[in-house]
């Protein structure tokens, strides 16, 4: 399986995203520039954490007008798995790809540590390694990671099953301890937590590595005969 | 603000201008003689920064000399960006630390900023990828407003700038002590990590080679900061503000990248950041150390403000600037890697064969010097020292023997001591992952981030503990080497090198001068007893406010290197039944210490002593029981002794606890802060094997599942408390300080 | 030459932690007739003359500068007066 | 109650990292009339009446609301109109 890690001007978390499918789950990835790629040659879209622009004006406002985010969602529509962490998370909210926007955490203030996640929904592609409900270790680190969105939007996030990590005691101050929802469909999953730096049990963590894990099994189930 | 161009070299002359740009009368016909002629303003300002105390280290360098630098290990010792150390594989590890006060001072979260991303370019300007960050912080009390402002301000501004380059900031250190009041100190560290046919070397080389410009354009920032960090802090800084600069950490990033991808050229001869003094000294040094001059275009300087001066352009020191030289003719295959990420590299002079340095703005010379002058001519200093009279009457004290009635009442007012304290609040905000190497964050003894795809890792620490060098300079010199060695070495490392960042008072006051002086001395001994030769550093003098000086702190950042992954040890008990052992002799030493601290509010008396042939064998024991798989865990001894060292390492989640015993003087045993000690914990399956590992080793007791700390004196209960109970008074105490009003 | 200034605040309903904050440092510091404190951003924008000027700054916010889940944008246009 | 309207903006000559960058990405937009973008903040503090109010105002700015090391403020104050 072939994965795109995106890398836009500011992204810092694209080289560990890269590593985590590299090196701890063992397929191929390539560290693709904002301009001039080709998404079409991949069978999965990483959007990296960081700090894309910046996060001048909003995070991951600026990159969310960029031309790929035009082929990313292009690529959604065809129903390619599509994972963006905390800034990728943001880029996927401003680009209107997921619903709702991020805040500035309650405090203030930039976070950093392990942070118990639930696994709310274990039937998605990027989950389904997961047992339901089971309680994950993987760190966090962002200061706008307070996900906002209206009534209407939490009813139909939750009717429809798309909420998909929440936070055990909630960090920022996220509605519904949201930590992670997946679109409608259920191929674009945004998140605030990293699962990549959660891949090796040498960092702290390798409760990450599953997620990773399920995107695989699931593109082998459709794409590799006889899996 | 001195701007005036029209100022003529006969009117600087007459009216003594070159005063207020601190250069001294002597100085000022030094330059008339160089010359051969007056100089103009532009070349007055050039020579005030070149020769400021930041720059030439005028006054240290006689004390800089005494460094041992050298050792078969070191590839780059002091006199480059940063220094570069051999760690196998054909890879160095590279690093250097920088003081970034006066700025933080005045503006806490652009200075402290603006700091940490002055020490990643020095660091990639080397050709390596920064992967870590670590920060030596001192403030005064916690109690006072200005104080909480430039506290939660220092550390946002460390934040919002390591933060967004992505270099995690793993490790750092703070202190709390009322001679850091008005003049915080901030040290940044940053360690990078690079293929050794990698490096890089800030030379103009070949004689008609390009000269490119990349990065943030010039403004009015910064002008004279370098002069500005070479004064006291007074009154009148405030409206010395418009030298504020202001950090682009995202420029930084984009830069990181296209510098690191440019390297790989061989169309690249040198690359150096603009840091202190800018233009002025990247340029100039540049073409010294490559023997040649160089010419530069003014007008050609991108420019963010208009109608700037020559003067203006060649002091600015706006922030996230580089200077290249690239062999001409190649110039776009340059230009092509940094417009990938949207930077323009601008030609703006050549090297020139004539070791001159010259500078044109329109359409006229503006400065014309001989190149070398700059570096080489600055005056050196040999200051008065002189034994300050608190020190002998320190020396002359009886020992202080302080009385303690309840142990675990002390324990616990030790725990929430601001300087012991846990420093959660602050690290918390740092983003201490982000590379994904990080083994050991913030809060253990040193940091540890693995070098991926080998079975290696760094550890890295920065350490010094002011109090004992103000009351002994020598001792408490050796004290913060061999206290950064003790860290290294428990986290199963071994250590490589430091660089240091001396912050002094006046060094006019010959008072201070001796503090140096001494200080330097201790340090150079620990060094080369401990084999951790000096490979870069910083000097910042002039931390006073009012007329007082802070405590003498040399800080100590140390670098080391595991052997293999499998050695990397933590400094937390790990399991039920484990023996709990303390290594090395506890006299009762109490001068400087945390409890003196608490219970006299002020330090005076003896430093605890240290024995560097001891701590040097120790440390080689210790690390040889590591290497060997002996040690479950890892704890020096420091700011308020075992009883502190005890409860910290039953400071995780794992509900453990411990049951030791002590003997003689309980208030020594618990609280003395002797040197050279270590908390060590043991399987009992290796108890023989480590007693015969290691000499001095004591017997105190076990890990338990109680999930308390109990200590017997003499087989009698003398401490029992719930170690959550005290996990949350040392966590509380600085988030508690901070509410508490002024 | 024109001057754009535009104001970005957070929509009614959508909670301002930032504002929060400040208050809650204003009362520490004894302002506590301070009732409310909502923190938007303010934008200068020096544009070059066009007659849809106007319609060139909405497209703007819409697109980029406000976040139209939970900010509201306003603007005025103004001559730059040269100095 | 009276509705203060505080702006804030950076000093002529202090560098606006993000003012630069909303404008760059404004100008990869298409939006290439846009010469400069400055970027300030915008509080709406609602504060009880008072006759000293303006010049609380001004000290909460000068002690808090902006930093006047590298920014200026200015105010307006309104009544606020009952809904
Ligand atoms: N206290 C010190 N100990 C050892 N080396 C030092 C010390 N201070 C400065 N140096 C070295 O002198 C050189 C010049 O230092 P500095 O001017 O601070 O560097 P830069 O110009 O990159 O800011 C560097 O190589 C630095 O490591
Ligand atoms: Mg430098």
């Amino acid at each position: 399986m072939k994965f795109a890690v995106i890398v836009f001007p500011g992204s810092n978390c694209d080289r560990d995203m890269y590593h985590a499918v590299t090196n701890a789950l063992e397929e191929e990835a390539e560290l693709v520039w904002y301009q001039g790629a080709n998404l079409a040659n991949y069978d999965a879209i990483l959007l990296p954490g960081g700090f894309s622009y910046g996060d001048y004006l909003r995070s991951g406002a600026i990159a969310s007008t960029s031309d790929i985010v035009t082929q990313v969602k292009e690529q959604a529509a065809l129903g390619k798995p599509i994972l963006g962490v905390c800034n990728g998370f943001q880029i996927l909210l401003e680009s209107g790809l997921l619903p709702g926007a991020m805040l500035q955490n309650k405090k203030l203030k930039f976070m950093c540590h392990q942070e118990g996640l639930r696994v709310v929904n274990n039937t998605t592609m990027f989950t389904s390694n997961y047992v339901q409900d089971a309680i994950v270790s993987i760190p966090i680190a962002h200061q706008e990671g307070n996900y906002y969105c209206d009534e209407a939007t939490l009813a139909s996030l939750q009717a429809n099953n798309q909420i998909v990590f929440t936070y055990q005691t909630n960090p920022n101050g996220s509605v519904a301890d949201i930590a992670g929802i997946v679109n409608e469909a259920g191929n674009v999953l945004g998140m605030m937590p990293h699962p990549e730096r959660a891949s090796e049990a040498i960092l702290g963590s390798a409760d990450g590595l599953k997620l990773f894990q399920s995107i695989l099994e699931n593109w082998r189930k459709v794409y590799v005969a006889g899996a | 603000m001195l701007q005036a161009p029209e100022i003529t070299p006969e009117v600087i002359e007459a009216d003594r201008v070159y005063q207020e740009m601190g250069i001294t009368d002597e100085e000022f016909s030094t330059i008339k003689k160089i010359l051969g002629r007056l100089p103009n303003f532009t070349e007055v300002g050039i020579f005030s920064v070149m020769w400021s105390e930041h720059c030439s280290y005028k006054t240290s360098k006689p004390l800089l000399k005494k460094f041992p630098t050298k050792a078969p290990h070191v590839l780059q010792g002091p006199g480059e960006g940063a220094g570069v150390v051999d760690i196998g594989d054909g890879q160095a590890v590279v690093f250097k630390i920088e003081s970034h006060n006066h700025p933080s001072a005045v503006e806490p979260y652009q200075g402290a900023a603006t700091g940490v991303g002055g020490i990643i370019r020095d660091v990639f300007s080397m050709g390596a990828r920064p992967i870590a960050s670590l920060n030596s912080l001192r403030f005064g009390n916690l109690t006072n407003g200005r104080v909480k402002y430039l506290f939660d301000e220092i550390v946002h501004g460390i934040a919002g700038y390591g933060n967004c380059v992505g270099v995690p900031t793993v490790g750092g250190e703070i202190q709390f002590d009322d001679s850091y009041q008005g003049n915080p100190l901030v040290n940044a560290m940053c360690v990078g990590l690079i293929d050794q046919k990698d490096m890089q070397k800030g030379l103009a080389a070949g004689i008609g080679n390009t000269v490119l410009y990349v990065g943030s354009k010039t403004g009015r920032d910064g002008i004279h900061g370098a002069t500005f960090a070479s004064e006291d802090l007074t009154e009148d800084s405030e409206s010395k503000r418009s030298s504020v600069q202001v950090g682009d950490p995202f420029m930084e990033k984009l830069l990181i990248e296209a510098c690191l991808e440019v390297i790989h050229s061989d169309a690249l001869v040198g690359m150096q950041d603009m840091g202190a003094a800018g233009l002025t000294s990247s340029a100039s040094e540049m073409a010294s150390k490559a023997g040649t001059g160089m010419e530069m275009n003014l007008d050609l300087i991108p420019q963010r403000e208009e109608n700037m001066t020559a003067y203006e352009m060649m002091l600015s020191e706006s922030q996230e600037r580089m200077l290249l030289v690239v062999q001409k003719g190649r110039e776009k295959e340059i230009q092509d890697v940094f417009a990938k990420y949207d930077l323009e590299a601008v030609a703006v002079g050549h090297v020139t064969d004539d070791k001159q340095f010259r500078l044109l703005h329109k359409g006229e010379v503006v400065t014309d010097i001989p190149v070398d002058s700059l570096a080489e001519d600055a005056p050196v200093y040999y200051k008065p020292s002189a034994v300050p009279s608190y020190f002998e009457e320190f020396q002359a004290m009886t020992e202080y023997l302080p009385t303690v009635m309840d142990h675990a009442d002390t324990l616990k007012s030790l725990l929430q001591q601001p300087t012991i304290a846990s420093k959660e609040y602050v690290y918390d905000q740092y983003d201490s992952m982000v590379q994904a190497n990080t083994v050991f964050a913030p809060g253990s003894s040193a940091a540890v981030v693995r070098v991926n795809g080998y079975d290696k890792a760094l550890a890295m620490t920065t350490d010094c503990n002011s109090r004992y060098i103000y009351l002994d300079p020598e001792t408490g010199g050796k004290i913060a080497v061999a206290e950064a060695a003790r860290n290294i070495i428990c986290s199963g490392a071994k250590p490589l090198a430091l660089t240091d960042g001396l912050n002094f008072g006046n060094p006019d006051k010959p008072e201070n001068f001796w503090q140096m002086e001494k200080s330097v001395e201790g340090m150079s001994e620990a060094s080369l007893a401990l084999n951790t030769p000096v490979i870069s550093g910083n000097v910042s003098l002039y931390n006073e406010s009012n007329g007082q000086s802070i405590f003498p702190t040399p800080v100590v950042g140390m670098v080391g290197l595991h052997a293999s992954l499998a050695d990397i040890t933590p400094s937390f008990f790990q399991h039920i039944g484990d023996m709990i052992y303390v290594i090395g002799e506890t006299k009762p030493e109490f001068g400087g210490s945390e409890l003196q601290n608490l219970l006299e509010k002020r330090y005076f008396g003896k430093a605890p002593s240290i024995d560097l042939a001891v701590e040097a064998t120790r440390q080689m024991q210790i690390l040889t029981a590591i290497q060997s798989d002996l040690v479950a865990s890892a704890h020096d001894l420091a700011e308020g002794g075992l009883g502190v060292a005890l409860a910290e390492s039953l400071f995780t989640d794992q509900q453990l606890g411990c049951e030791v015993n002590v003997t003689e003087d309980a208030t020594a045993a618990l609280f003395s802060e002797t040197q050279s000690r270590f908390l060590l914990s043991v399987k009992p399956e290796h108890q023989a094997a480590f007693e015969a590992t290691i000499a001095d080793a004591h017997l105190l007791g076990y890990v338990t599942d109680t999930s308390r700390l109990v200590v017997h004196h003499n087989n009698e209960a003398l401490i029992d408390e719930s170690v959550t109970q005290l996990q949350s008074l040392w966590k509380g105490a600085i988030p508690c300080l901070l509410k508490s009003k002024a | 030459m024109k001057k754009v200034l535009i104001h970005i605040t957070l929509k009614e309903g959508v909670l301002d932690p930032q504002g929060k904050a400040v208050q809650h440092s204003l009362e520490t510091l004894g302002y506590d007739t301070v009732k409310e404190v909502r923190v938007g951003k303010y934008m200068e924008l020096v544009v070059e003359d066009d007659a849809s000027i106007e319609q060139q700054v909405e497209t703007m916010c819409e697109k980029l500068l406000a976040n139209p889940v939970i900010e509201n944008y306003s603007y005025t246009v103004e001559e730059v007066v040269p100095l």
